[in-house]
This record gives structure tokens, sequence and C-alpha cells, in this order.
């Protein structure tokens, strides 16, 4: 429509004309197939967003995607209305689930940015914060798993063990999901060795609980008929594709990035990356609570480690110097968030780009989709753990022609691998 | 194999037992180190505004109605309960409650409204401000006072330290009678 | 005879359509807690369904952004006539941290009449369960507006400012 | 008093389905570990569904297809002899129309998806009808039995037949294929393909809504208590007491353990693609055609 709204002249709260009308051209069907619009209110993806899935008789032989739809501009209100103590908390409510991966990740960005050095026992906070969220997280996608393959008793009892953590992370930080511990500088409220044995404790149980759920279902074989052999995708494809998180390790390709490029206190923790060579739904349950387990023994080790004495929260004394750049990754529940920040004047950042784990496995799903039942299109989305309101869409616009060039997903995997 | 995973689910299911809460009709209440709904002393309240400036859901909105008073009003309805406001505040007048029921069924329910009493200088009615930044003050404290507003001349006054030599400088001072003397 | 019957039957068992337009999916995950053992709303006969012709009580979460505006005028719109909006979360109430962007419409009541609002970034369970029983006529409202005025006179701040005006005058040390 | 039987016989099913239904609810509830809906609840859905504005689709098929259910399921119920007391009608019916009847319902289901022109109807259309076409030979292979031992057709004759002449190994294995097919005639949690929540919400009554939702409801709640009266009925050898309402109590007692087995089966199981269910079923056609067999050499 003509609008590019991350341009610095266009205001922020602009509101270009209602676009009922434009509606979106998905790509038509392939000859012999109905469309099935799985639209954007489906009770299993709880998000917005429309799959028009190309289904001949049961199998899908296609799938378009057209999502997008909880984009809420929040880069251009970054940059243009909120300074940086701010953002972190902006950062949280980009995702639900994994809120504090943004605000660390968004905070480590600023700090190499101005090369401010916090103080460890923060980053061990953080680490412990980030794990926290890593458990309750991979309880949420077990319990949803289960919903979508119909299988609600695992659904009810995943969240129930679930629920503690909760209710622990609400005594610690304040709030259940939102936890506002992590801002730029370091975290704002402190573990107490009250709280730290309380969360011995509650791991304890949670860790009994999972081992439990773990046998039941692993050797459920009516499970395994709803999850063997569903969205196989090989390992090539899934290197082409760029997967990222629980999904790729599914496939065999070891990658985390807690363990590659270790950030806040990681690289004094030993934890295995669990990799599973299953191509299949089945490995993505499989990565996914053994990578659970391996986060609790990662929060207990911080919290033995943990230095007790230093500043939780290192002041930012001088002003911050426009066009600094930085970029720092964190492995999030779903794969690897990446935020890039270039600092600007008058304390709000100049440009900060946000790139979530769904983004790139999303890319992968009409993949996956290919010649699977029609039943298995929820557990196959489910897979990815779908996170909607991280995605961005990358739109490349040359300024001098004005002309709007929208990137095809195999120019963006060309130019990403071409930097790897 | 199905058999046995199947009654292994149903023992490990039914070991754990009914766990509802009976919510609304007992109470459950938030921990006490909740983010709950903030609340303003107005008595503390000096109306700074910085709460104002580092919301970040920018839902406290300020509006000078006159010199005397400024309006502080708490737009509940787009809060996003991060407690920032209470950690910013200078004079600790905003304390995040534990209160989450906030279900009403219009959005005014959940506002707060200050009317602050700014204080103002008698003499010239603007409003008055123990800062210290502005050049007037900077030179006060260096030990002058302006005597009257009109003619802002600027007579050396003996400092916090008292010291005599000082004070018999100024007991031969003559004011200056023409400007630039 | 059997409209009354109908009606009396209403509260007791409500069929919520969930319709998240645009939400950071916190408020979605709150939603389904509510359906988890430890807040179970199925007591009241709550139950999610998947079809707006079903529901009777839509829940939004989250501030309803451009390309969902129709979509959620749509699905009220298919809903059968008894029917309740309930809006869930800060984004839904009033649009959240982004209620002015470019592409986000702001709350829900610029869309759909909403009846009833759950603040909270993302709301309790409890806090849902509470909405729900407001709605029910189970509890009352706890919440109203707060009016606080500082008109009187505060004499002690008079009195800091006049210690700090005469703290350097020449003759208070002469006696 | 053979006429009132016939209403008396109605008025059961009709009152105590939902109640059978709200233990179901229960019991999946409790295995969940939460507290659960009130055991009425059915009961207030359904008067709740009657008092709602009823969205139509204008077209004849859309407004026929929930009475054409509901009429369908509740004329078989008219046949059984309940409390194994033979009202008028039984003496007239034979086996086939009851099968008729039952596949009527289906097909009455069938109409009403296919003529709300919802993509996810005629999708959930197209798996009832899956459903349908490969289960119902097991409820007809299982009348037909009873009707080769006591070689005739009437209804009350071939339902006690088994009861009568004994327990043969044949009988043991159709008790055992009906058992597995239970689920997928009543259409709970394995089976539930045709209404699957998740993936096609709702299946065929994606369309409906108010009065006849409350209708399709009534007639999926009162197909479950017929297969599991059916089930009790020829099956379980129970003790008569001659004295008519005490039979229909005992009866629906049994009907009752069958529903918390039901239950059971219902939420620890997750729900099988309909390709698995077509697998699952020809098994259990062959089984019971080989059940058959065997009755016919007497074995």
């Amino acid at each position: 429509a003509g609008i590019y709204p991350l341009r610095k002249e266009v205001p922020w709260n602009l509101m270009p004309p209602a676009a009922e009308d434009v509606a979106y051209q998905l790509d038509e069907a392939p000859e012999g197939c109905t469309t099935i619009p799985v639209g954007p209110f489906h009770p299993t993806l709880h998000e917005p967003c429309h799959f028009a899935v190309y289904v001949d008789g049961e199998t899908i032989k296609g799938c378009d995607y057209r999502g997008f739809m909880t984009h809420r501009g929040i880069e251009k209100l970054c940059q243009t209305q909120v300074s940086y103590n701010e953002i972190p908390f902006i950062a949280e409510r980009i995702c639900g689930i994994c809120g504090s991966v943004h605000a660390t990740a968004y905070s480590q960005a600023v700090e190499l940015a101005i090369g401010l050095k916090i103080s460890r026992r923060a980053e061990y906070i953080r680490t412990i914060m980030l794990e926290i969220e890593r458990v309750h997280s991979h309880l949420l996608w077990i319990g949803v798993a289960g919903h979508l393959i119909g299988f609600d008793t695992l659904f009810m009892q995943a969240w129930r063990v679930r629920e503690q953590v909760m209710w622990f992370c609400e005594k610690l930080t304040g709030n259940r999901k939102t936890y506002g511990m992590i801002v730029i500088g370091g975290v704002r409220r402190d573990i107490t060795p009250s709280h730290a044995d309380e969360l011995r404790g509650l791991l304890n149980n949670v860790e009994k609980e999972t081992h439990q759920v773990y046998k039941a279902i692993v050797g459920d074989t009516a499970i395994h008929k709803r999850t063997k052999g569903v969205g196989t995708i090989t390992k090539e494809e899934t290197i082409k594709w760029s997967l990222v998180g629980p999904v790729a390790r599914a496939r065999g390709v070891n990658i985390d990035t807690r363990r590659d490029h270790p950030y806040a206190a990681y690289d004094e923790m030993e934890f295995s990356v669990p990799v599973v060579d299953t191509m299949d739904v089945w490995g993505t349950v499989l990565v996914r609570v053994l990578e659970l387990l391996e986060a609790i023994k990662i929060i207990r080790q911080a919290l033995d480690k943990m230095p007790t004495d230093g500043p939780l929260l290192t002041e930012v004394l001088e002003p911050i110097k426009p066009m600094q750049h930085a970029i720092s990754a964190v492995e999030a529940p779903r794969g690897e968030a990446v935020h890039y920040i270039i600092t600007g004047e008058e304390n709000r950042p100049e440009r900060w780009r946000v790139r979530a784990p769904t983004y790139p496995n999303l890319q992968g799903v009409p993949m996956m989709l290919l010649n699977n039942e029609f039943a298995d299109l929820p557990i196959i989305i489910g897979s990815i753990d779908p996170c909607f309101s991280c995605t961005d869409r990358m739109t490349i616009v040359n300024v001098r022609s004005g002309e709007k060039k929208v990137m095809t997903k195999m120019q963006l995997e060309e130019i990403s691998r071409k930097s790897r | 194999m199905w058999l046995t995973s199947k009654i292994k689910q149903a023992i490990y299911v039914l070991t754990k037992g009914t766990v509802t809460l009976p919510y609304p009709f007992s109470p459950h209440p938030a921990p006490d180190t909740f983010r709950g709904a903030p609340h303003w002393d107005h008595h503390k309240c000096v109306g700074c505004g910085g709460c104002a400036d580092h919301c970040s859901a920018r839902c406290i909105l300020i509006r000078d109605v006159c010199q005397e008073v400024r309006i502080m009003l708490y737009e509940g309805s787009r809060c996003t309960y991060c407690g920032r406001c209470a950690d910013v505040c200078p004079e600790k007048a905003i304390t995040t409650t534990t209160q989450f029921e906030l279900a009403t069924d219009s959005k005014e329910d959940i506002t707060e409204r200050l009317e602050l009493f700014m204080l103002t200088c008698q003499r010239c009615g603007r409003c008055f401000d123990m800062e210290t930044k502005n050049l007037i003050d900077k030179m006060e404290l260096k030990g002058f006072k302006y005597d009257n507003l009109e003619a802002r001349a600027l007579i050396p006054v003996i400092t916090e330290h008292f010291d005599m030599k000082t004070y018999q400088k100024t007991e031969s001072f003559s004011r200056p009678k023409k400007v630039g003397e | 005879m059997l409209k009354k019957l109908a009606q009396k039957a209403f509260p007791r068992s409500l069929w919520l359509y969930h319709c998240n337009s645009g939400a950071c999916n916190g408020c979605d995950i709150e939603i389904l807690n509510v359906l988890t053992p430890f807040y179970d709303v199925e007591r009241f006969g709550i139950k999610l369904v998947a079809s707006p012709r079903h529901a009777d009580v839509m829940l939004i979460s989250g501030a309803v952004t451009r390309p969902t505006l129709p979509l959620v005028k749509k699905a009220f719109e298919a809903m059968p006539s008894p029917k309740l909006v309930f809006a869930i979360g800060s984004c839904a109430t009033g649009g959240g941290c982004w209620f002015d962007t470019y592409n986000v419409t702001g709350g829900a009541d610029k869309v759909v009449p909403v009846n009833y609002y759950i603040p909270g970034c993302p709301p309790r369970p409890e806090a849902i369960i509470y909405g729900v029983a407001l709605a029910l006529g189970l509890v009352d409202k706890k919440v109203a507006p707060v009016e606080m005025k500082q008109m009187e006179f505060p004499v002690d701040m008079y009195k800091m400012n006049k210690a700090w005006e005469d703290r350097n005058v020449i003759y208070k040390l002469l006696d | 008093m053979d006429i009132a039987a016939i209403f008396i016989n109605i008025l059961v099913f009709l009152a105590f389905a939902p109640l059978f239904e709200g233990c179901v609810r229960k019991i999946t509830a409790k295995i969940q570990s939460r507290q659960g809906p009130p055991v009425t609840q059915p009961y207030y859905d359904i008067l709740k569904l009657l008092g709602k504005e009823n969205l139509t689709k204008g077209n004849w098929g859309f407004t026929i297809a929930p009475m054409l259910a509901l009429a369908s399921i509740l004329s078989a119920i008219a046949f059984l002899p309940v409390g194994n007391y033979v009202n008028a009608l039984t003496e007239y019916a034979d086996i086939i129309t009851v099968i008729y009847l039952l596949t009527l319902g289906g097909v009455a289901v069938l109409l009403g998806a296919l003529s709300s022109r919802n993509v996810y109807a005629g999708l959930g259309a197209s798996r009832e009808m899956i459903t349908m076409m490969m289960v119902e030979p097991v409820l007809a292979i299982t009348f037909i039995m009873g009707a080769l031992k006591v070689q005739s057709l009437g209804v009350n004759v071939t339902i006690t037949a088994i009861l009568q002449n004994g327990y043969t190994w044949s009988a043991g294995l159709m008790v055992l294929v009906y058992l597995m097919a239970l689920q997928a005639f009543v259409g709970r949690q394995p089976f539930d393909i045709a209404e699957a929540e998740v993936e096609i919400l709702e299946g065929p009554f994606i369309e409906y809504s108010g009065p006849n939702l409350a209708l399709f409801k009534y007639y999926l709640i009162l197909k479950q208590m017929f297969y599991a009266t059916v089930f009790v009925m020829v099956f379980i050898p129970v003790m008569k007491s001659g004295y008519y309402p005490v039979d229909i109590l005992i009866q629906l007692a049994c009907t009752s353990v069958v529903f918390v087995i039901i239950a059971l089966l219902g939420s620890t199981n997750p729900r099988l693609r309909i390709d698995q269910a077509m697998r699952y079923y020809a098994v259990l056609i062959v089984l019971s055609l080989c059940a058959v067999g065997m009755s016919t050499f007497g074995i």
C-alpha cells in the first residue's frame, strides 16, 4: 500500500487506511485439490494466522501461509516513543511464553553496544530465569501436543505439573509469566537463599513428575501411532531451511546457542544437548522432554555456583553514545532468538531488529506438511511450537527507486547462508 | 504393550486425585511480592512526573490545569503491571498492591485520578522548584543574593561558613548608583 | 415457559469461543490455564468450543490488529443472539503497550461491544475466573475509580520551603 | 399397556441419556484430576441451546436434518424391549428396520453437514460416512447372529437369543468384537474422528446453532445410550425379577457400568487418524464375520 512505517519520517501512530478489501493473494491450489482455510481463529493454533492447505482427499498436497496478523509495530514504537529502560518491558511482551528470552537478548545487545560489564551474580540470575522459563515452556508444549492429538489427560497432567513452577515465579518475580526481572545492566530482584531452597524443592518434584509422565508416554503405542513418521523432514532439508531449536535437534542437526556462543553464565555450566535423529514429531517430543531434564540440572548447578556478592544492577552513568552496533543471540525454548540494535540519540535506539525462532521454523512447515494426513496438521504445526507473535517479515525497500521487493524465502536463505 | 502403558497412566493419574481450588468461593490470595494494580499515595506524591516518564505502557497522563494544580491520571486499562513506576518514584508514593481481581464492566473503574497542589512562589506566582540548576540559584550558592527582582543587582553575602573578614567588608558596602558601576 | 427456563439455564452453561486478535499469547495460555485442573472452570459448565456458531461468550485477547479487525467483526456476527464479549488482558481492554502503533487499532471495544473487561498482563487465571464469576453474578465488583485531591494547603511543604529560603540571611546571624 | 410401554421406553431414554453423558464427563474430569462439571450439566447445555437464536442457512436440508436424526433414533429406541417387556411395536419390528433406522440417523447427519456448505462440514461428513459404513456391519452382525440361533428376524426374539441358547464360543468372540467397537459406535475419544474438536472444528455440526444444535446433541447422546443398552440386553445375563420397573432399573445400572468403561477408554487414548481407524474397523469386521461363520456350525 506504499507505506513504509519503519522510515524515520513516518510518525509512529499513523493509521493507514483499513485494508479490509485488499485480500492477500495466496497462490492458487494445484490441480485436483480443494483449499481448506485453516483460519485465523483455529482452536489448535491459539494465534491468528491463516494456512491455506491444499488437500486432495485426506492427504495434504501443499500449503500457503499468510501470517503476521500479530505484527504490532513494536520496533517502530521503541525507536520513537520509548527510551532504553522501558524497552525490556515491551520486549518481554513480544511473546507471552518466552518473555525473558527477548528481554535478555535486548539487554545483552545494549550492554555489548555500550561496553557495560554486568556483575557475575546478575548473569547467574539471568541464567536461572531463562532456564525456569525453558522448564515451564517445555511442560506447556508437552501439554499442548497432547491436546492436539486429542489426548487431553496428558494436557491436564502436564499443566498441573507446570502450575507449581508458575506459582514459584509469581512469588519470586511478582508475575506468573512476564517476569520483568531482566533490565539493562542486570536484574531487578534478588534470589534470596530462602527462594533458592524453595526452588530446589520445587525442582525435585517437577523432575519426579516429568519422569513419571515420560515413562507413561514413551511406551504408549497409541501416541506413537499419531506422532511417529509424521512431519518428516530430512537432515539436509533442515539445514537448507535453517530450522533452529528442538525442531532441528530432532532431525540430527546439533546446534544450540547456549553451547555454540555462550552468553550470561552458560560458560560455567556443563550440560549435554539432546540430539535425536528420528526426523519426525516424535523426535521433537523426545528432545523437549530431555531438554526439560537438562534445564533442571542447569538450574541446580547455577544455584550452587552463584556468587553471593556483587551488585544486582550496575548503573549506566554517562549518556549512551549514538551509532553503536551490537548483536546478541539467546537460546529460546523454541530456537534461537537474535536481537540486533543500533543505539541512537536522545536515549532511544536508532534501530532494533528482532528475529524470533519461529520465523525460520515456519518456512519449514510447508515442507513438513507434504503428503501427510489433514488430521496431522495440528500436531505438525504444533511441533514447531509456533509463536507467531514473535515473527516478522523481512521486506527490502531500496529507497532510491522506491520499488518494494519482498524477499522470497529462498533469497533470504542465500543471504544468511553466505554470511555463515 | 498398549495395555500396560494405559494401566501405568491410569495409576499415575488416579494417585494424584483432584486438585481443583474452590477459587471464587474461597480466596486464593497472590503472594505479597505480587505486582498488582499500582496505588498512588497523594500525601507523598509531589507531582514530579517521573512515573509518567518511565511508564512503558505510557498510561500515566499529567496535565497542568493552572500554576497551582497538576492533575495526574493513571489509565488502568492499558497498564501492563510491570511495577516500573513504583521503582522509579523518588518519594516512594506508588506501591504495587497485590490486588489482581480487577474484572469490571466499564473501563473507568480501574483509573486513579490525582489532583496535586503545586507549591508556587508568593511573589511571582510561578512554580517554585527547590532545584539548584538555574543560574540564579547557582550564584546564590556562591554567596550572592539579589535583593529585588526588578534591579536584579547582586550583592555579596556571607555564606554558611561565617568569617569576620568578609563580615567587615559587607559593613562598608554601598549600593551601586548606576547599573554597571 | 421454555424461554424462561432457557434464560435460567444460560448462566449455568456458557460455551466460550476464543479469538486471539494479535495477542502475545500470554493471555491465550492463561485462558487455556483456566481449564486445567487447578482452576477448572468446567465446574461452572464452561466449555471451550471451536466454532462461533456454538458459542455464547466470545473471549477476545490481544489488541485488535488491522488484519484481524474484519475477522473479529465477522466472528462476532456469526454468534447466535444471547452473546457476551469478554476482553481478556490489557491488550484487549485498552490496547496494551502498543495501543497507538500503525498496525494496532487499540482495544477490543473499538471493534465489538464488550461486556466485561479483565485487565492484567497476563491476567492471573483467578482474575479470569473472577471476571466470569462477576458475569455469572456470583461475586461483586471490587474496583471503583479512585479520586484523590490534595487541595488543602501543604503546611509542611511551606515550612520546608521557608527554611530553604532564609538559610543565608544576614540579620539572623546577629541575634 | 403395550402402547404405554413404548412411551415409557422413550421417556426413560430421554431422561437418562443426558445423565449418563454427565457421568462420562465427570469421570473424564476425575481422571484428569479436576473437579469436572455437575452431573446434570448436559441438561443445562441442552436447555440453554434451546433458548438461543437459530441461525439457519435457509435451504430445507439444513432445517430437516436435525429433526430427521432425532426422529430416527427415537423410533429405533421405541422398538427396544427395555426391561424385557415386549411392547406393542416389538412384535411387528424386525432387526432390519432397527438397522435401517440407525443408518437413517447417520444419513441425516450427512444431509445436515453437506447442506451447510462449509468446507469443514464436508470433511466431517466424509469421515462420518466412512465410520458409518465400516462400523454399522458389526452391529448388524450381532443381530444376525442372534437371528441365526433362533431362525427368526423378530426383534424381541433375536435380542434375547444368545442368552436363551447359552454362551457359545462364537458369542464370546462377538462380545469381544462388540466391546472393541463400542468406542466407535458411541463416537468417543479414540474414534470421535467425525467431530474432532481440534482438527475440523466440530465436524458436521459446525454450522448449527441454538435449537438445531440441541437436537443434534440429543441425537448423539441418545445414540450413545442406545448402543450401551443394546450391549447390556444382548450379552449380559441379568436376572429377571419379572416386575417391569425393577427390570428397567437393573438394566440402567448395567448401562451405567458400560458407560464407566467408555469414559475410562475415552480419556486415556489419543484420537486416531481416519486411515488408522479404517484398518482397525477392517479387523473388527473380519472377526465378526468369522464369529458368525462359527455360530452357523453351532460352535
